[in-house]
């Protein structure tokens, strides 16, 4: 259908839902209202049960932990569907990666400041991610994020063991899986799957919880080397040696 | 019962989230999109903090930082790339 | 008043989804797409939140204390995950269609139809 | 025997993290090895439970959080004989895909086995589970799997146009779903489907509770391809390689029927289940989806695009026997998918011989070609007409029982209609069969539209194999309406799965299921009208077939009449499947409004 009657037709749809909403939201508790239980139990039995303080971890990683391994292993999948969709790109790309190496000194220096800080603060948010804000998803994609760094300030060379991709998808692969040895070891144990089995250690340091914070650990690997690997397909061939023939002219 | 109201910061989160939808989606060039979207991105941040929510604030800020940009700019760049390619081939 | 944040949401849903209709570009419409599900955080948080709660974060709060609901944060947390997911993919299958149709207008990716 | 249902997950899972990170350590060989035999073992342990769930409900609560005083906290599988049944025929059909592709794809055979491992096991959970939000991870989890698997082959535009209609409608689908549940939240406060059932029990329904009901259905609908949600599927299913066609095709698409069955059952039953509002509008969405579809399947040449429009076609029926609202009608869908799904990869498997064999895909290009090649004739006519319900083959029992389930309803002209359109898809299916393995009718036909053809993505096959393969998914499919004790067995898990308040009980008390009497081991008959709607189904899939073929042979005046009153509709029809995903999202749009609203006035007041 023309554009024109996709617009005459969408309009009237857009309004219907609109109206579907407002009659939801009328229905809907004020909001600042919630009513639970849920949450609110939640919030009694967590930290007694599993000495995290951080809720919302706990929930994530142990009382509704099988949606976080559903999650792992979507981004997983969009890795290696990404890995599927480009692998005709990057093989009809053979030409030589240029490396760009960027000259001034106080901008590599400024760099490398940056990295350091970005991978303590992904270490943090990691480690810390059952006690405070935070948590293996953050933390993965920040340190991440300083790998790729290193990519942009350094050389190709300095980033170069990191994006072996063979040693990526190992660790990727030992993460997600790390993340079901836990639940299975549980399910072995003769308990039921992912159930908490180790030690709880005592709340607000970095040995409690349990397995929560293998848990933590297990995703933390998991979705660094996911992000490595989504950059990777995305950045490694292109966009850098575009900027340095940019550069050139 | 509490009678449940705003908190003015709250007001003002919800009011750059709702501006910035329209802005992100009616930005049809896709580099500036980027640019909106980051933007819009930390209005969501901003929004997830107001709400008590740390653990997602964090999350969409990682996201909206470091995850959205880099597909999102890889992407342009590559399909620029492509196109000033093929004009380079054509002349 | 006390219902804005739930208009909020819905607003940005129905913003995301004539993006996505309208989009004449793969690209724009993956954000369109990711400004849809957007909706569905800020929805799943504004009706979890509770009046002068706290984050479920209890360090130095006695247990308790109000706090907001922990359950729609885990669910954001997956959900922001998921949106990075498919973002990823729809890029990767626009870049495909550009270089096989040198375009990433939706409206003209058409190879079978009927 | 709780500790099976997260196995099903897992077990596929893991071996899909060691494929994609042994990759360069593994020999292609043991790699194929450990493909085959987790599916297979797999399958094996969803007999298993099948087995051990006619008794009981299994309910595995991971982390071991049980419910308090009723109120769930962690997540659960909870597994009755449907769902079980349904994780082992998933499990078949990717086990039989998966051999199928062991010398059908040879090319990113590690990404490709690891994206298969990960669909099997998000389509075990997406049966098994038993929280919403639990539902909607594994929805999610088949869909990005199923997203790349359709784009597998990238060097072609019509997988890639084909992967993004089916990433951009499906996602928004998604996201539809997760604002429903955000609303159902806010209304119940609770996740598990169970107690969100037994908080809906009391306080009014009001119009949160239909808007939430609305979204959440319509993200299962855009998954199970129905109309007006349906415009993906032909471009999707049209492009990808055999084997993932006969995942998606087969069980992908039909387990968004079961995500209706289960929320309608677990919850939204509670509030609307005393009239029957709810149910028709699934029903008409149904027999439009089935009949709508079957007309399409009889417009292409495409031999994988008139698979794909029928399976929508039969998605159309099963979707109509689940807003039938009875057990029978319910018990026939399940019949119907058991049947369906292995018939329909049967059918995949064999237009990807053909493909392999002539480098062919279009019906009008293959005529003739196929003569002489008997056991792949056999396997389309059979497969053919185990799809239209030929008495006593294939889907021919799910039929027989829903059509029990709609007389006692008192609506017999429900089946007339269903029958209609199974026997408008078998008609094009028996046409092409015709065409290709017999060589009749015309070389060409305007009517199919322009010529589409494709490469093939493998020439080499081992045929021997990739022929028992289909020969096996086929015969298997055709004898499911008379295994012995089946039909019974079907009614009986029917019956649990509609039982409300039973189900709640059993997960939220562990209230165990009272001793079952013991079930029938004999083929279950049908009524007589079945039989009959059956054989003059065929009777008119075969002349309708003839109809396609030899068109040009009919009296002038009768094909004048037909171009005049038949040609406009049809091309209103493959306007409507534009290929273009703005218009599939406005249809979505537009869909998901005019239910809501038809739901609103049905059910308000």
């Amino acid at each position: 259908m023309s554009r024109r009657a996709r617009l005459l037709i969408l309009g009237p749809a857009l309004a219907g839902l609109g109206a579907l909403f407002a009659w939801a939201i009328a229905g809907l508790p004020a909001f600042g209202d919630y009513r639970g239980p849920y949450g609110f139990v939640l919030n009694r039995v967590v930290v007694p049960l599993r000495h995290t303080t951080n809720v919302v971890m706990g929930t994530t990683f142990d009382v509704r932990g099988v949606d976080t391994m559903g999650e792992e292993f979507i981004l997983f999948a969009a890795v290696l569907g990404v890995a599927l969709l480009l692998r005709d790109e990057t093989r009809s790309r053979e030409v030589e990666r240029r490396t760009g190496r960027l000259p001034n000194d106080a901008v590599r220096l400024l760099g490398v400041v940056m990295i350091g800080g970005c991978l303590l603060v992904g270490l943090w948010l990691m480690a810390f991610g059952y006690i405070t804000p935070g948590g293996g998803f953050q933390g993965g994609v920040v340190f991440a994020g300083a790998i790729l760094l290193l990519y942009v300030v350094g050389s190709h060379r300095d980033y170069h063991p990191f994006r072996d991709e063979n040693v990526l998808d190992l660790l990727e692969s030992i993460g997600a899986g790390g993340y079901l040895v836990v639940g299975l070891a549980a399910l072995v144990s003769g308990s039921a799957f992912l159930t908490n089995l180790f030690g709880l250690g005592t709340t607000g340091t970095l040995v409690s919880s349990g397995s929560i914070a293998l848990l933590n650990w297990a995703s933390a690997i998991a979705v660094s080397c996911a992000t490595l690997l989504l950059f990777a397909e995305f950045l490694e061939t292109y966009v850098f040696p575009l900027d340095a023939e940019d550069a050139a002219s | 019962m509490v009678i449940a109201t705003l908190v003015p910061l709250q007001f003002v989160a919800f009011g750059l989230v709702a501006l910035g939808a329209p802005v992100v989606v009616l930005t049809r060039d896709p580099l500036r999109q980027a640019l909106a979207n980051g933007v819009y991105g930390v209005s969501l941040v901003l929004l997830f903090v107001v709400l008590e929510a740390p653990d997602p604030a964090l999350s969409m800020l990682v996201v909206s930082g470091i995850g959205y940009p880099l597909v999102i700019l890889a992407a342009i760049a590559r399909v620029r790339g492509h196109d000033r390619a093929k004009k380079d081939g054509e002349r | 008043m006390s219902y804005l944040p739930y208009a909020v949401a819905a607003w940005i849903c129905l913003w995301g989804i004539a993006g996505i209709a309208t989009s004449r570009n793969l690209i724009h419409l993956a954000v369109c797409l990711t400004v849809t599900q957007s909706s569905s955080y800020v929805f799943l948080l504004s009706v979890g939140y509770v009046s002068h709660g706290k984050a479920p974060i209890f360090i130095g709060t006695k247990l308790g204390s109000t706090a907001v609901d922990p359950v729609v944060q885990a669910l954001a947390l997956t959900d922001v995950v998921v949106s990075v997911a498919v973002i990823a993919l729809i890029l990767a299958l626009a870049l495909d269609a550009h270089r096989l149709s040198g375009t990433v207008d939706p409206d003209e990716l058409v190879d079978v139809s009927g | 025997m709780t500790w099976i249902p997260p196995l099903l997950v897992t077990i596929p899972l893991l071996a899909a993290a060691v494929i994609a990170g042994l990759d360069h350590f593994m020999p292609d060989r043991v790699q194929d090895a450990l493909v085959i035999g987790v599916s297979a073992a797999t399958t094996a342990l969803a007999f298993l439970l099948l087995w051990d769930a006619e008794s009981h409900e299994v309910v595995h609560w991971f982390g071991g959080w049980q419910p308090r005083h009723g109120v769930a906290l962690g997540i659960d599988f909870a597994v009755g004989p449907l769902a079980a049944g349904m994780c082992a025929v998933i499990g078949l059909v990717v086990t039989l895909a998966l051999i199928y592709s062991l010398t059908f794809l040879h090319e990113a055979a590690k990404l490709f086995d690891s994206l298969m491992l990960v669909a099997l096991a998000a389509m075990c959970g997406f049966a098994m589970s038993g929280d919403l939000f639990n539902l909607f991870v594994w929805l999610e989890l088949m869909a990005v799997a199923a997203y790349a698997l359709t784009g597998f082959q990238v060097e072609r535009l019509g997988p890639v146009q084909g992967a993004v209609n089916f990433a951009i409608t499906n996602s928004l689908g998604g996201y539809l779903f997760a604002v429903g549940i955000a609303l159902i939240y806010a209304r119940t406060g609770a996740l598990n489907l169970a107690q969100i059932g037994s908080a809906l029990s009391h306080g009014s329904a009001g119009g949160l509770v239909i808007v939430a009901m609305t979204l959440l259905f319509c993200g299962f609908l855009i998954k199970g391809a129905v109309v007006p949600f349906h415009l993906w599927a032909a471009d999707a299913y049209a492009v990808a390689p055999a084997p993932v066609c006969a995942v998606l095709g087969g069980v992908m698409t039909d387990i968004g029927l079961i995500g209706v069955a289960r929320l309608y059952w677990t919850v939204f039953s509670v509030p609307f289940g005393h009239g029957h509002a709810a149910g028709d509008v699934f029903l008409w969405l149904g027999i439009v989806t089935a009949v709508l579809a079957g007309t399409m399947a009889f417009l292409q040449r495409h031999l994988k695009r008139m698979l794909a429009y029928s399976v929508v076609c039969h998605i159309g029926i099963m979707l109509a026997g689940i807003g039938l609202l009875d057990s029978s009608g319910l018990a026939g869908t399940e019949l119907m998918f058991l049947a369906h799904a292995l018939l329909t990869a049967g059918l995949f498997f064999v237009a990807g011989i053909l493909h392999v064999d002539h480098g062919l895909i279009d019906e009008l290009h293959l005529r003739g070609r196929g003569r002489g090649c008997w056991a792949l004739a056999l396997a389309w006519l059979a497969g053919t007409l185990g799809l239209i319900g030929t008495p006593y083959l294939g889907i021919y029992l799910g039929h027989g029982l829903l059509d029990a389930g709609a007389s006692r309803l008192g609506r017999p002209w429900v089946p007339a209609l269903l029958w209609f359109a199974s026997a408008l898809a078998g008609a094009a299916l028996l046409r092409a069969g015709a065409r290709i393995f017999l060589g009749w009718g015309d070389e060409d036909d305007p009517l199919l539209g322009k010529s589409i053809e494709e490469d093939p993505l493998e020439r080499h096959v081992l045929r021997p194999l990739v022929l028992g393969v289909a020969l096996t998914a086929v015969a298997l499919g055709l004898v499911m309406s008379i295994v012995p004790g089946l039909g019974q067995r079907a009614e009986y898990a029917a019956d649990r799965f509609r039982d409300t308040s039973g189900y709640a009980a059993r997960v939220l008390h562990g209230r165990p299921l009272p001793p079952p009497q013991s079930l029938p081991v004999s083929i279950e008959h049908t009524s007589l009208e079945s039989l009959l709607y059956g054989s003059s189904a065929t009777f008119l899939g075969l002349g309708l077939a003839l109809v396609g073929l030899y068109r040009r042979r009919l009296p002038g005046a009768v094909s004048a009449v037909a171009g005049r009153t038949v040609a406009p509709p049809i091309r209103v029809l493959r306007g409507l499947h534009s290929g273009v995903v703005g218009d599939y999202v406005t249809w979505i749009a537009v869909g998901t409004a005019v239910t809501g609203g038809v739901w609103a006035l049905l059910l308000h007041g």
